[in-house]
């Protein structure tokens, strides 16, 4: 999990990592919102991969 | 997705919602112009850090339509919500001479992507009720756009606070994707 | 949604923020990853209230 | 939630899964305490940014266990964790006498927390085996575990990468978890 750590240079895209993740926690668009967040925060191309995954089998959980 | 299942299930059931992202830098005019689409009015904007995501119905069409913010801290995700886009309206400032080079620079950089193969492309050279606003013609050769291949793209002349030239454009863009289907 | 936009001073944090999204994204122990990242994204009150409420929800949605 | 239904739940299909928070400056022992009392053995730790969750099994007891980084800028998000925790095993590193003071404060801070006011505290006077470990006495007093009120508490001499002193203290734990049912 040692990746990047480049923070963030400017607080704007603060704001805007709080207004995509505030979408992404209400449930809306949650597939665009994880490729922002993931991207934002510099995920690794396998975590990456994974969460996207997930993305796109969330309607299937429920129903298991 | 898409291909025939999908055009079968629009034939079948209603039209597809279709997915349009405004696109440009800050100040363009943007979020304006999504208001102005939507509502008819215009709006007093800030400037969007973030997006605005609003349902458009035109001409018996809806659209999902995605205003993002602009600014260059945050222009590099724009790329995280290309998937699945039918049509980009890229909003220019036509009286921003100095900032046309960067303007071409992202619009380039977004046509190379995959995933906007084959969207649509509509260029609103806006704020032309100001004076030193450069004509549609200036605009599209700053941009390079006689010189793109293998993209459907039109420029218009907008004001999206004087409500000028948006139904001109719509117009174009509806029937483009109608034909497209 | 102009609460607060200082960003981390430190990368420290920025790494802690991808591993907890890490696991909140994989749906692991949510409610307390999102109070972690409300608090590190310093969400308005108001914006942590729902996304906390809408974590004790969680089971719910999916049988409505 | 707990409280009675709880209680009835765990007394008819077996013992709840109690919830436990290592806790402690950054260095003080956490993860390799962690490790030790899960597989019984030293792993090679890194400083912790994040955390480490496992569930051990000690005397047919299952615990949920969290070992939380303790560098300086992620100490602010312990809290977050506090939520249903049974205990606290706080770690203390008995040779680092210069943070003794900084040791106190977290500790001080976090007692004060509504969400811990039931939990039982063990802490971990560490790295005994260090010459110049401060005595369980010592470290006591420093961390004016004294004066608490309202506490069940419980200090143990331990050396984590030695072995030495995690059985006394997990059996005190357990026991005390137990009779607190
Ligand atoms: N004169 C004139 N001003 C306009 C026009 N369209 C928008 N504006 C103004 O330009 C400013 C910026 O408009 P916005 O719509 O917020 O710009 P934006 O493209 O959304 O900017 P970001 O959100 O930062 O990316 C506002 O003051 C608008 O009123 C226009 O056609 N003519
Ligand atoms: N001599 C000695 N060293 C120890 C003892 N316990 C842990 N250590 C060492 O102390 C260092 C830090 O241990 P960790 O378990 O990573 O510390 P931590 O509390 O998890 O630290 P953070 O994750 O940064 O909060 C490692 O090199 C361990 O091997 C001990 O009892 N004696
Ligand atoms: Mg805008
Ligand atoms: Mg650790």
């Amino acid at each position: 999990s040692h990746y990047s750590t480049d923070a963030f240079a400017e607080p704007t895209e603060f704001e805007y990592l709080r207004k995509v993740m505030f979408e992404y926690m209400m449930g809306r668009e949650t597939k665009t919102m994880a490729k922002v967040i993931t991207s934002m925060l510099k995920f690794p191309p396998d975590q990456t991969q994974k969460v996207l995954e997930r993305e796109d089998s969330r309607v299937v959980p429920w129903l298991r | 997705m898409g291909g025939f299942f999908s055009s079968l299930f629009s034939g079948l059931f209603g039209t597809r919602e279709m997915r349009i992202l405004i696109l440009g830098l800050d100040g363009a005019g943007k979020t304006t112009i999504l208001y102005r689409l939507q509502v008819g009015e215009v709006v007093t904007t800030i400037p969007t850090i973030g997006f605005n995501v609003e349902t458009v119905t035109y001409k018996n069409l809806k659209f999902q339509v995605w205003d993002l913010g602009g600014q260059t801290s945050i222009r590099p995700y724009w790329r995280c919500y290309y998937s699945n886009t039918d049509a980009v309206i890229y909003v220019v400032d036509s009286s921003d001479r100095d900032r046309m080079g960067i303007s071409k620079s992202e619009l380039v950089a977004m046509l190379e992507e995959e995933e906007l193969k084959k969207a649509i492309l509509v260029v609103f050279a806006n704020k032309q009720d100001m004076e030193q606003a450069m004509t549609p013609t200036e605009v599209a050769n700053s941009l390079g756009l006689p010189a793109l291949k293998d993209r459907k793209w039109q420029i218009f002349k907008t004001s999206a606070t004087k409500g000028t030239g948006l139904d001109e454009a719509m117009e174009w863009l509806v029937e483009s994707l109608k034909s497209r289907q």
